[in-house]
């Protein structure tokens, strides 16, 4: 069964409050990173009959289309 | 004695748990801050619960690098007593002080209701005055409390006898029924090898007072208080 | 020409040709660009308040405890010991219909900041919730999703929600009704203003910084969004952050501590605009604003956003000059930002600079005072048809009971509200489930405060100057049952459009009832929120609902007692004699599937002679459990009087057919030890307050029985009664 | 600044109680996917001379060894 892979980011301009706190713990730790942005992955195990669909799965279920954007991987792309 | 309750930024029972201390036990008590850099002068710990840092990549993970650890840890290692209540309880298993992890609740919903705990060793300062096989009824109030650790660790944990309480039913009886969250073995708290850190998810500091449905929390900060005056002299506060 | 010449950059920001008329009559000048979006935005109905505010002065809103009352952010009113409550309720209806998450945790942030904003620290809040049914995908997502943002920001910033209400009708399908209260306590003698004053002291920007959030709703017309960036690829969308939400609360009160803070105001609708020119107007001063001074999210704002932008956690502060250090340096201690963005001056103009130019300079009394407009208003042409007393089918009351408890607007709400962190604060002494929540005012032992929401649609449809009435007489008799009395009043009155004469009919009409009630129970209206407009895109309005939020006053937290029966052997009344009707009851829906007929009399006197007596029975100690009658009447108290104990009830019901179900103000079953029956007893006759005995606390069914019958007509398993009971799941 | 795409996934065998949720989400609304598995992903803006140290961040900060697993993967392919 072919693995997609969606992931899901917060539009540029949308409060990314967890990026912040991110950034925030890694230079707490020393690290002098200069940007963290925070998303979500969803790996999905499609029937190849499905796979035109997952643009449209995105819309509906796995991301907030007024807040977030969303890629699809190719199942080659994956590991 | 000194209590000191740590303040880290999102954190929302710091002011619960020294109202408790301080208005209940009559104990005297020190807010410490996050950026504070020594506990001098402190004889007891409490991370409380709450949100700290907005608890937005896991649970307490940022917390575990706020610039106060450093003094927690060598307070931990000198033996000082430590309670780290709900997001305490995850900010210490993120900092490695206590072994295992707290995932999302089965429910994958937040969950607040009283549950009760049944205390599985006395071999720590917070149980120290309580009996094997008490139960105590305290409020829970998280999104991710589901207890988790690799099997060789549970069972290690099990074998020294550092898991210190475990969710039941009214009856004392651990029930698949009374296990709010989907924890491994049930377990609500745990302690490090001394026995001296613990966590645990459920809020003593909620039920600490019998307006509020329950006292029974009440008895572990009664149990360090006397565990500390017992191992020291009364004149104690002397700095690390 | 003027005239039309004036239309242009209003009417082009979004005015009305009406509005953008009244402005220039005002400025005698046509506004410039960024001048028409600062008054388009501040004009709206959200921020205006132009089809209501002539109706909302018919609400009683004083009272010798009213510290503060309606015109602040919130109210504030005494309660002893030297400390006072700050209330208010508002709702976040449409941006929940957009986005539940979202639109929810804002709308809990924003309320929260509207009691902060007087300088009292939050401590418990309400939700009132009303979606389409629940079996429906969409209803279902948005429920699921409002009270997970409701839980997400609530939990997160530490303030426990206590109570709420959770209704279903096919109303409101499209348009969900999220409306929430929250509860402050301040030192009466330290509550803050948000009226600006002291020219040269200075107005300090705290919190958040500011980004693009909130733009390109009601803010922007959406032709001239897309200079900078695709539309697509904005967000309008406020997003909340409820660590930042709470670090505002801690540093605010520590800022406040510090002293120097002359005056302060939430940053909500409209942003910065809608602040400084309510605060400048408030006080009767002007501002400078300087807009490069203003932190910023986002490279390359507009001066136009920064104005009008809904970013959250912010919040603007009017500081005295030798202050501002002390005060800015305490909240950079918590990690939020802190910036001079103006003074204050003593001109009454609102002038705003951005690259050292006035871009903007406006009298702030023009953008803060909109219009009042005196819409038509008619009643519906079916009113009198709606009353004509329902026909109802004989049906089994066993049968219709249990249906009656697993209908949604009755069944347990444990699987909302156990989602909510209602202990948080080691305050709630009485929690959710029961009829209102108590919390205990740990600044002034033994005192406490109880609160309350409620609104019931199906009497407001039917009659809404009835209903407008019954529903505030319901939210003090749940009060009663926990020995608090009504001190202070807010409300939140969603309805279609009010341009449509019957909705701005039954509006009026909804608040003179409210009015009438209000004035009975001597509980001044000290806030609230209007929400117009709830209709779906084909024009179907939401059932008139105007929602209320009590907050009540318990001498001593330890004298309440649960709606439960407590002792098997305890006598059981029922209190008060309030007309009860079958008219727009829950039971005409169930049973005819639709609420027809005309709701109670609320005869508000009567209903608070019943109430008082309750209150005062709990709070010497008399009662054993209290509980009012409301949706499904009777049979539903008593039924539910059983579930909550865990007790049994013989009952021998009074004679008249509306017993049962019928429902109507002012009446409550209550159970009583036998040794404190008789104190009871002179109790409500020295009142002048009926009862009647029902029976006795047995068992573990609920038996029923026909006055002068032998047999029961409902004899039901306590167990079963529960199993129909907890059938909700948001 | 490069860009680079931390990848976090709960490890084989940890619960992924999200991912079930997701799976059951997507089926109630009429996709028959197979499997569904949730992590994050997060985009750091790191200074060439932190590039070698990304690793020694997943595991101290942004992920936690004991339930999870990461991947980082290279500038070149973020965009
Ligand atoms: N959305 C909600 N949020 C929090 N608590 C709720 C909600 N809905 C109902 N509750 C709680 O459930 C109990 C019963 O609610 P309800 O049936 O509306 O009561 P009543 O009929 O007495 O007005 C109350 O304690 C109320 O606060
Ligand atoms: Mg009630």
């Amino acid at each position: 069964m072919p693995t997609v892979r969606v992931t899901v980011m917060l539009k540029p301009g949308v409060l990314d409050a967890p990026g912040q706190a991110i950034l925030a713990g890694l230079r707490a730790l020393g690290y002098p990173v200069e940007g963290a942005r925070v998303g979500k992955v969803v790996e999905l195990a499609v029937p190849e009959a499905l796979r035109a669909r997952v643009d449209e799965m995105c819309e509906r279920f796995l991301a907030n289309p007024l807040i977030e954007t969303w890629t699809v991987e190719e199942p080659e792309a994956v590991r | 004695m000194t209590w000191g309750v740590v303040v880290f930024p999102g954190a929302n029972c710091d002011r619960d748990c020294v109202h408790v201390l301080r208005a209940v036990l009559g104990a005297d008590v020190a807010e410490v801050w996050h950026a504070d850099r020594s506990l001098d002068g402190i004889d007891a710990l409490v991370l409380p619960g709450g949100f700290s840092y907005g608890d937005y990549l896991r649970s307490g993970a940022v917390a575990a690098t706020a610039a106060v650890m450093p003094a927690v840890r060598a307070f931990a290692a000198s033996g000082g007593p430590v309670l780290g209540i709900c997001n305490g309880f995850q900010i210490l298993t993120e900092a490695r002080l206590l072994p295992g992890v707290l995932m999302r609740n089965r429910s994958l919903r937040f969950q607040c209701h009283p549950v009760w705990v049944r205390v599985e060793s006395t071999a720590t300062p917070f149980t120290a005055g309580l009996r094997l096989g008490d139960v105590l009824e305290m409020p829970i109030a998280h999104g991710e409390g589901a207890y988790l650790a690799p099997p060789e660790t549970l069972d290690a944990l099990e074998a020294a006898g550092r898991v210190v309480f475990r969710y039941c039913d009214a009856r004392g009886r651990v029930v698949a029924s009374a296990n709010p969250n989907g924890s491994a073995a049930a377990i609500a708290g745990v302690a490090n090898a001394a026995g001296t850190v613990v966590g645990l998810m459920p809020h003593p500091e909620r039920a600490s007072e019998a307006l509020l449905g329950s006292a029974d929390g009440r008895r572990l900060f009664e149990s360090a208080a006397a565990w500390l005056a017992a191992r020291r002299p009364a004149t104690s506060g002397a700095a690390r | 020409m003027s005239a039309v010449r004036a239309a242009g950059a209003a009417t082009r920001a979004g005015l009305s040709a009406r509005d953008a008329a009244e402005v220039y009559a005002r400025l005698g000048r046509e506004p410039n660009a960024v001048e028409a979006r600062m008054l388009a935005v501040m004009w709206s109905e959200h921020c205006g308040y132009k089809h209501s505010k002539t109706a909302l002065r018919r609400l009683p809103g004083r009272s010798p405890r009213v510290v503060s009352g309606p015109g602040e952010n919130a109210g504030v009113v005494a309660i002893g010991g030297g400390w006072a409550l700050a209330f208010k309720m508002e709702s976040h209806n449409h941006p929940s219909a957009v986005d539940p998450y979202n639109g929810a945790a804002t709308g809990i942030g924003g309320i929260i900041r509207d009691i902060l904003a007087m300088g009292a620290r939050p401590v418990a809040l309400l939700d009132s919730l009303r979606f389409g049914p629940l079996d429906e995908p969409r209803p279902r997502r948005l429920a699921a999703g409002v009270v997970a943002g409701i839980a997400g920001y609530g939990n997160a910033i530490g303030v426990p929600t206590v109570g709420g209400e959770l209704r279903i009708d096919p109303c409101y399908r499209d348009i969900p009704l999220v409306n929430v209260a929250c509860l402050g306590l301040v030192r009466a003698d330290r509550v803050v203003t948000a009226a600006a004053s002291g020219p040269g002291n200075v107005v300090l920007y705290v919190g958040a910084r500011t980004g693009r959030d909130g733009i390109g709703g009601a803010a922007f017309a959406s032709a001239e969004l897309d200079e900078t960036q695709a539309a697509a690829d904005r967000a309008s969308v406020q997003m909340g952050d409820p660590f930042a939400g709470k670090l505002l609360i801690e540093a605010t009160l520590q800022a406040l501590e510090a002293g120097g803070v002359v005056a302060m105001q939430d940053m909500g609708a409209a942003g910065l605009t809608c602040a400084a020119s309510e605060m400048a107007s408030r006080g009767g001063v002007g501002m400078t604003l300087d807009l490069d001074r203003v932190p910023l999210r986002e490279p390359a704002m507009r001066p136009e956003e920064i104005l009008l932008s809904e970013s959250q956690e912010r919040m603007l502060l009017v500081v005295a000059p030798a202050a501002a250090a002390t005060v800015a340096a305490i909240y950079r201690r918590w990690g939020l930002t802190a910036e001079v963005v103006g003074t204050v001056t003593a001109d009454r103009r609102l002038r705003v600079l951005a690259g050292g130019r006035v871009i903007a300079d406006l009298p702030p009394d023009v953008l803060a005072d909109a219009p009042a407009y005196d819409p038509p208003s008619e009643p519906p042409a079916d009113l009198h048809e709606r009353w004509r007393p329902p026909v109802l089918p004989e049906v089994d009351p066993t049968d219709v009971l249990l249906r009656l408890l697993a209908h949604p607007d009755v069944a347990g709400k444990r699987a909302v509200y156990q989602q909510y962190d209602h202990s948080v604060g080691i305050r709630t002494v009485v929690r959710p489930g029961d009829d209102a929540a108590v919390l205990r005012v740990l600044e002034a032992p033994p005192l406490g405060v109880a609160l309350v929401a409620d609104g019931n649609a199906r009497w407001c449809a039917a009659d809404p100057r009835r209903g407008g009435a019954l529903v505030v007489l319901e939210a003090a008799a749940n009060l009663a049952c926990v020995g608090a009395e009504p001190v202070a009043v807010t409300d939140c009155l969603n309805f279609g459009s009010p341009e449509r004469p019957a909705v701005y009919w039954t509006f009026v009409e909804t608040i003179e009832g409210i009015a009438e009630a209000c004035r009975a129970l001597d509980a001044p209206v000290v806030g609230g929120n209007v929400s117009f407009y709830n209709e779906a895109e084909g024009g179907r309005a939401i059932a008139p609902t105007p929602v209320v939020g009590l907050a009540g006053v318990v001498p001593d937290v330890a004298r309440t007692v649960p709606a439960g029966f407590q002792r098997a052997g305890d006598l059981i009344a029922v209190v008060g004699d309030g007309e009860a009707s079958l008219g727009a009851s829950l039971y005409a829906q169930v049973v005819a599937g639709r609420a027809r007929g005309r709701p109670a009399d609320p005869a508000p006197a009567r209903a608070v002679a019943a109430i008082a007596c309750v209150r005062d029975a709990v709070r010497q100690g008399v009662l054993a459990s209290a509980h009012d009658c409301a949706d499904g009447g009777l049979a539903v108290a008593l039924a539910e009087a059983c579930m909550a104990g865990g007790h049994g009830a013989a009952v021998t019901l009074p004679a008249g057919p509306t017993t049962l179900f019928g429902e109507g103000p002012g009446r409550f079953v209550v159970s009583i030890s036998p040794p404190q029956y008789g104190v009871f007893e002179a109790l409500a006759r020295a009142r002048g307050v009926p009862f009647c005995a029902l029976g006795r606390v047995e068992g573990d069914r609920l038996r029923l029985t026909p006055p002068g019958a032998r047999a029961a007509a409902v004899e039901v398993p306590v167990d079963a009664l529960r199993a129909a009971w907890t059938s909700l799941e948001v």
